[in-house]
């Protein structure tokens, strides 16, 4: 078997995955696109395992880590998504904008007279 | 090419397929479901490349936990059922290009880097649970460890997020 | 094993961890810090002694691997050159400290600002003993961050904005400036393989990488000294520091560039540098006349002093692009010269305006001969040594630089530098005119003003150190001048 | 070591005195004199050693290197030295027992006292040091000095102006001097005097450094001795204390200039050039002074130009480059002090009698102050060169040098010397005729008129400690002759008289004094100078010359220095402005891409994560 076949696959699907991060703009569609991107990723560490023949089995093991910490962040992010739904009554993407830098005047003054 | 190989190929197509499916659909409920299909086709990938193993856990903890937790997502921010149409931002295109970029380096990397190399499956490479828990529990044994640790904090911090505070944030 | 210089640098420490942990009131904390510094002073002043009559080139020599893998050495040393700049941090910190005793700052904090004060003397310390580029610059930058909390903290009480703006402005041109420096350590170690020092003088730069290097010591150096044009920062740094910030920025922070220029310029790039010399020597000369054009129209005595050092500076950075041993003797005698003159006259102007409100000349008044006689005689002795008056330490600084102008180092042009000594000279005319106009506005005149408080016992006891250091270096040159030619001086080209 | 106690000891007594300001008030002369009259009896004792005719003392052999030639602590006293130690210590002393009377209860004393011995001491290095670094040192602690006396009433603005004005225009002199020191050490390869002098005499150095290094050391003496170009300043120090005045103009400060060139005249005789420049000032400077002084309407303005106008008379002397020359200007150097310091302290005393300097309130003060009186005449006497005084025989011997040069020698320098001594001589006689007249003949005192008449009581003569140092000088301005004619401790050849050139000058000073006298009382007994018509306001204004250099100096550098301060404010200052504000642009320029749009993040992230990748992928194929 080419070992090209498996690992074309799993850039396809890292590729849609960024597509699903970058474009979409439920949170937990987002969520989805980064459990693709993992899923690339562990089919490449598989697809290498096989294809050294490891002793250790490191690809794979490698592989339940990352099923297992893939666990573990979908979790959290549930949690966060629930977080943001709970306060804003909504997990648009779009409309969180918390993170913007936003003018001087929302800022208490800093007396410093650095800036600006 | 080879019967393993022709099943390889069909999974793979079944998994891009779905995948898009998930990246195009506007019905979050069938997003959810098609990324059970890629999942499930994944797993199927996994078995012929001999990681049994894998292959199990990835049904098991993907298929049942991930995919579950996500509908739990779904239905406790009160996602509508019905086909939505602005499920897909402004930056649709900018996403498809990036995307596509993305994906464009990394088959242009590997088949760069594994033209025509090929991967021989031979009878003992098996990766059957025993196999790969004697190699979890001996050699990465310390970092199986430390990955309960990641995840009891994990566990933790998902609490402790998602707990009701006193005052509601929303009134803040 | 703790050679003398650690000492030297563990002293401080000592004394600023004592400052700020110290029980009691705060008084005792000052007294902890003066302990230290005391110590320090008194420790300072064996290497300078060591050095006369040793045929060494280093005393007190420390030299440990320190970071391995990237050929760091914990490598300490003193010579002519950088042992009196070491005594006169030292007693400059004495005297700071001392004013500090009887007249904390009267927003408080006096255990910080001792603690911050006897950390800058131990960075400054550390840059003139370092002997590795790394820790040379490590110790440069310790100095900068303690300044930056005394200028914007306890800087003039009246203008909070003014201040905090003239010690990030200090701080951002003198950071962007220890970064070309940085860059020209890290190309002579890609030149060299090596960072020290020593090594570097034994074996040489080419002059291809030796003139980019002192091209870009020259930008990162002069930006501290402060050489025209990057001279900007200083005036608004002197004008809102306190009294001991604007002590120790004229006495010692100042010195760490011309120290730096002439160590490097001297030791390891000296046919590098032949390249860039006349231009340095032509905006020391440009310092010199628009300092001193400048201070004719200050309105405002610290102000007034902060350009007189633009002057000064330029007279040492002049000495330093003569490339001779007479032009780095008389650099360094300079650089104590003008630390000592310009911190009394620092620490006078101070006094003047704790006591009126404002440095400024209309506010300040006149006739203080007659509200304040001892501050006024004070005043114009130091105006009258800093203006170069024989006998005086101001004297043989400036006239060692315009005599090693007169004969440069071979590979220059001579030619330049007599223009450039003749400029100079005009100069030293102008000084001579802006300070007896200075002394005219403010010490003479008719009193309609009330008198000031005198000169207080504890502002004698900070001063009289440096009115007598002062006298002696004017009446015995040789204090300085004894350890010249047999040691390091005659290494240069 | 006698020759470093005339240095050592004004020192102590001025560090005393100032120490014990505040303990004893009344300490402060009793140190000054005390300092001083030790200080004179060293010099003496060095004086007598010397005109014995013993080998110049040296004293110290300490040196320090430069890195180049060594600065050398050596003290040298040779016979024109210890005649400049004593003369210096003596007018200095005298000072300071005059000053007792004179400033009597002034609060500042102290700090006067303490000045003028560090003056003292300053003028006894000048003459004794054996460096030229050392020397230069002495020079300008001199200037500092006269800087702060003359700034003694600082509360007064033209006492402040002058004293600004003097340290001003002789230290840009001073410059001159200083590079001269570099050119003279690198030409005999050391900075030694006698060393430079010995180079100069072994013909080591050549005439174009000789010309350099002498018109060089010639603007520090022009400076320092207030010659033209630079001779304002001194009729400007007058608002300082009279004593201080004696001291400067008689035996310190100006007198340095003159003999700083009498000790360089080896050098000086190698260039033609510089000896020709010397003349040239000498001859402006000496008619141009003197003839400010027949209109000056300030007493001690009149003897501050006739200083400057004497001085010249020695510089002429000494340009012209002879033995017979360097006598004459050496010796008139020594009978100034004497006539000087007697003049300016009768002035002083008058002044104080009177509170005021204008002549023009004087008048008929001969039979209130006998004393002064007669001191004073013996001193215009002395100073228009009336036989038998020491002026006369001074001023006789620079004619005959002239004479001698003119028809036997350099008559380029010659001539032009010997024409305008002649007319000095005129000129001398007239203002001081002039003066003599104004102040203690006419109308009587207490008739005195004028805007500045304060005293409106009788005058009285100045107390003793005043009066007695007027006598000590009118006396050796009498007897001082001898000392003229035979200057055997100089080591030089006597004098004899020249009888037609002595003959000549008694002839036209009689003749100038006889017009003077005899305009005088044309004009009812009141000025002389009024004959002088509309040349007197131009004299009166000194040619304009301190305009002129307002105009092409002071104005200019003040323009400079307001150019300057709007360059700081307008130029520099709006590049660190500029800096701050290009990066609050550029700020938030960014901030414009931070909208909180958490998905472009990614995607920038991402797009450069790709980017990276393929430029690496490119650059490494």
């Amino acid at each position: 078997m080419p070992v090209l076949l498996p690992l074309v696959v799993s850039s396809l699907l890292f590729g849609i995955g960024v597509y699903i991060v970058l474009a979409r703009r439920h949170a937990v569609l987002v969520l989805m696109g980064v459990e693709l991107m993992l899923n690339a990723v562990n089919l490449n560490l598989v697809a290498f395992d096989a294809y050294w023949h490891d002793v250790l089995d490191s690809g794979q093991v490698l592989a339940l880590y990352v099923i297992a910490i893939a666990a573990a962040e979908i979790g959290l992010g549930l949690a966060i998504v629930l977080l943001v739904y709970r306060s804003h009554r909504h997990i648009d993407l779009d409309q969180l904008r918390e993170l913007a830098d936003r003018d001087d005047a929302d800022y208490p003054r800093d007396s410093s007279g650095v800036a600006s | 090419m080879n019967g393993v190989e022709v099943l390889v190929v069909g999974l793979g197509v079944v998994a891009v397929g779905s995948a898009l499916l998930v990246a195009t659909s506007s019905h979050l409920v069938h997003c959810a479901l098609w990324l059970v299909v890629t999942l499930g086709s994944l797993a199927g990938i996994y078995l012929l490349l001999a990681a049994e193993f894998v292959a199990w856990v990835q049904v098991l903890i993907y298929l049942g936990a991930v995919v579950v937790l996500l509908l739990f997502a779904l239905m406790l921010t009160r996602a509508p059922t019905g086909p939505l149409d602005d499920l897909t931002g402004p930056s649709r295109v900018v996403g498809v290009v990036v995307g596509a970029a993305t994906a464009a380096v990394l088959v242009t990397t590997f088949a760069l880097g594994f033209g025509d190399a090929r991967i021989d499956i031979g009878p003992g490479d098996i990766g059957s649970a025993g196999a790969v828990g004697a190699t979890l529990f001996g050699s990465w044994v310390l970092a199986f460890e430390v990955l309960s640790v990641v995840l009891l904090a994990a566990l933790i911090g998902a609490i402790v997020i998602s707990r009701r505070p006193e005052t509601p944030v929303g009134e803040r | 094993m703790i050679g003398g210089l650690e000492l030297l640098l563990l002293l401080p420490m000592a004394g600023a961890t004592a400052a700020l942990t110290v029980r009691g009131r705060d008084g005792v904390a000052v007294w902890c810090g003066l302990a230290a510094a005391t110590v320090t002073l008194v420790v300072s002043i064996w290497p300078w002694v060591a050095l006369h009559g040793d045929g060494r080139v280093f005393v007190a020599e420390t030299d440990v691997a320190w970071i391995e893998p990237l050929g760091i050495r914990w490598h300490l040393g003193l010579d002519d050159l950088s042992a009196p700049l070491v005594v006169l941090t030292t007693l400059l910190t004495w005297c700071c400290l001392v004013s500090l005793l009887r007249r904390p700052p009267d927003c408080g904090g006096v255990r910080q600002l001792v603690a911050l004060v006897l950390v800058i003397e131990m960075g400054s310390i550390g840059t003139f003993a370092a002997l590795d580029l790394i820790v040379f610059f490590v110790f440069f930058e310790v100095v900068l961050i303690p300044m930056w909390f005394v200028i914007a903290l306890w800087g003039d009480p009246h203008d909070v904005v003014g201040r905090r703006r003239a010690a990030t402005r200090f701080l951002v041109v003198t950071v962007i400036g220890s970064a070309l420096v940085l860059v020209a350590f890290l190309v002579l170690r890609a030149d060299t393989g090596t960072f020290d020092i020593v090594l570097l003088r034994e074996r040489g730069v080419a002059t291809g990488t030796g003139t980019v290097v002192a091209t870009l010591l020259l930008m990162g150096f002069g930006a501290k000294v402060p050489m025209w044009p990057l001279h900007f920062w200083l005036p608004d740094a002197h004008s809102k520091a306190p009294t001991v910030g604007s002590v120790l920025l004229a006495g010692v922070l100042l010195k760490l560039g011309t120290y730096g220029l002439l160590r490097f310029w001297r030791d390891v790039v000296p046919d590098g540098a032949v390249a860039v010399a006349p231009y340095l020597g032509a905006l020391g000369v440009v310092g010199i006349v628009y300092g001193a054009l400048a201070c004719l129209a200050q309105r405002d005595l610290k102000r007034l002093i902060a350009y007189s050092s633009i002057g000064h500076m330029g007279f040492v950075l002049l000495a330093i692009s003569v490339l001779t041993p007479q032009g780095a003797l008389a650099a360094n005698y300079g650089n104590v010269a003008h630390g000592v003159i310009t911190g009394l006259l620092f620490f006078v102007v101070g006094a003047v305006k704790d006591r009126v409100g404002s440095s400024d000349l209309d506010v300040v008044g006149e006739a203080l001969y007659a509200r304040a006689p001892r501050l006024g005689a004070i005043f114009a002795f130091a105006a009258l040594a800093s203006l170069g008056l024989p006998g005086l330490a101001g004297f043989w600084g400036e006239m060692l630089a315009l005599l090693a102008a007169f004969d440069p180092n071979p590979a220059l042009a001579r030619s330049t530098y007599l223009v450039l000594m003749v400029i100079a000279a005009v100069g030293v005319a102008l000084t001579a005119v802006y300070f007896v106009v200075a002394i005219r506005r403010v010490c003479q005149g008719v009193a309609d003003r009330d008198a000031l408080p005198d000169v207080a016992t504890d502002e004698w006891v900070s001063w009289t150190p440096l009115v007598l250091a002062t006298v002696a270096l004017g009446i015995f040159p040789v204090l300085m001048l004894w350890s010249a030619v047999p040691a390091g001086l005659a290494g240069s080209p | 070591m006698t020759a470093f106690a005339v240095i050592v000891l004004p020192i102590i007594a001025a560090i005393s005195a100032v120490g014990a300001a505040h303990r004893w008030e009344r300490a402060a002369p009793a140190f000054g004199i005390g300092g001083t009259a030790a200080a004179w009896a060293a010099a003496v004792a060095v004086g007598v050693q010397q005109w014995g005719g013993a080998d110049p003392s040296v004293v110290g052999d300490g040196y320090v290197d430069t890195g180049g030639f060594p600065i050398s602590f050596v003290l040298r006293v040779d016979q024109l030295s210890a005649s400049m130690l004593v003369l210096a210590t003596s007018v200095a002393l005298l000072v300071q027992v005059y000053s007792v009377g004179y400033l009597r209860g002034d609060p500042r004393y102290p700090s006067y006292v303490a000045f003028v011995c560090l003056f003292t001491s300053a003028m006894a290095l000048v003459v004794t040091a054996d460096d030229l670094f050392v020397l230069l040192v002495g020079w300008e602690v001199m200037g500092a000095c006269s800087y702060l006396l003359i700034g003694h009433h600082w509360e007064l603005e033209p006492a402040r102006a002058g004293a600004v004005k003097a340290f001003v225009m002789t230290r840009v002199g001073d410059l001159g001097l200083l590079v001269g020191i570099f050119v003279l050490g690198k030409a005999a390869e050391t900075y030694r005097v006698s060393g430079v002098i010995e180079a100069a005499l072994a013909g080591e150095i050549g005439t174009g450094t000789a010309t350099t290094a002498c018109l060089l050391v010639l603007c520090g003496v022009v400076g320092k001795s207030a010659q033209f170009p630079l001779h304002t300043w001194l009729p400007d120090a007058m608002p300082g204390p009279t004593p201080i005045s004696a001291l400067i103009h008689a035996a310190t400060m100006v007198a340095a200039g003159v003999f700083l060139v009498a000790r360089l005249l080896p050098v000086f005789v190698l260039s033609d050039v510089a000896l020709g420049v010397l003349s040239a000032v000498a001859v402006v400077t000496m008619l141009g002074a003197s003839l400010f002084a027949l209109a000056a309407d300030d007493l001690k303005r009149v003897l501050a130009w006739s200083t400057v106008s004497q001085l010249a008379l020695m510089f002429g002397a000494l340009s012209l480059g002879t033995v017979d020359g360097y006598a004459a200007g050496v010796l008139h150097l020594l009978s100034h002090g004497v006539f000087k310091a007697l003049l300016f302290l009768a002035a002083g005393s008058v002044i104080h009698a009177v509170g005021t300097q204008r002549l023009s309130s004087m008048g008929g003060l001969r039979r209130a102050m006998p004393w002064t009186f007669a001191t004073m005449t013996v001193g215009f006497a002395a100073l228009a060169g009336v036989p038998p005084l020491v002026g006369f025989f001074s001023k006789d011997a620079v004619l005959a040098a002239a004479v001698d040069a003119a028809f036997h020698g350099e008559a380029g320098r010659g001539w032009p010397v010997l024409v305008a001594a002649l007319l000095t001589t005129v000129l001398t006689t007239a203002y001081c005729v002039r003066a003599w007249l104004m102040v203690f003949l006419g109308a009587r005192a207490g008739q005195v008129t004028g805007p500045d008449a304060v005293v409106v009581a009788p005058v009285h003569e100045s107390p003793p400690e005043m009066v007695g140092p007027l006598g000590v000088l009118a006396a050796l301005g009498v007897l001082g002759g001898v000392a003229v004619l035979r200057p055997t401790y100089l080591g030089l050849e006597p004098e004899h008289l020249h009888v037609g050139v002595a003959l000549t000058s008694i002839v036209l000073v009689g003749l100038s004094a006889f017009v003077v006298v005899a305009e005088w009382s044309r004009s009812q007994r009141c000025e002389p100078a009024e004959v002088l018509g509309p040349f007197r306001t131009v004299l009166a204004r000194e040619a304009s010359y301190d305009t002129l250099l307002d105009h092409a100096v002071v104005r200019p550098t003040w323009r400079l220095s307001r150019l300057t301060a709007v360059v700081e404010s307008d130029v520099v200052e709006p590049y660190p402005r500029g800096a701050d504000t290009g990066a609050g642009w550029a700020s938030r320029l960014l901030r414009w891409f931070h909208d909180g749009d958490v998905q472009r993040y990614v995607t920038v992230i991402v797009l450069g994560a790709v980017s990276v990748a393929v430029v690496v992928g490119m650059v490494r194929p």
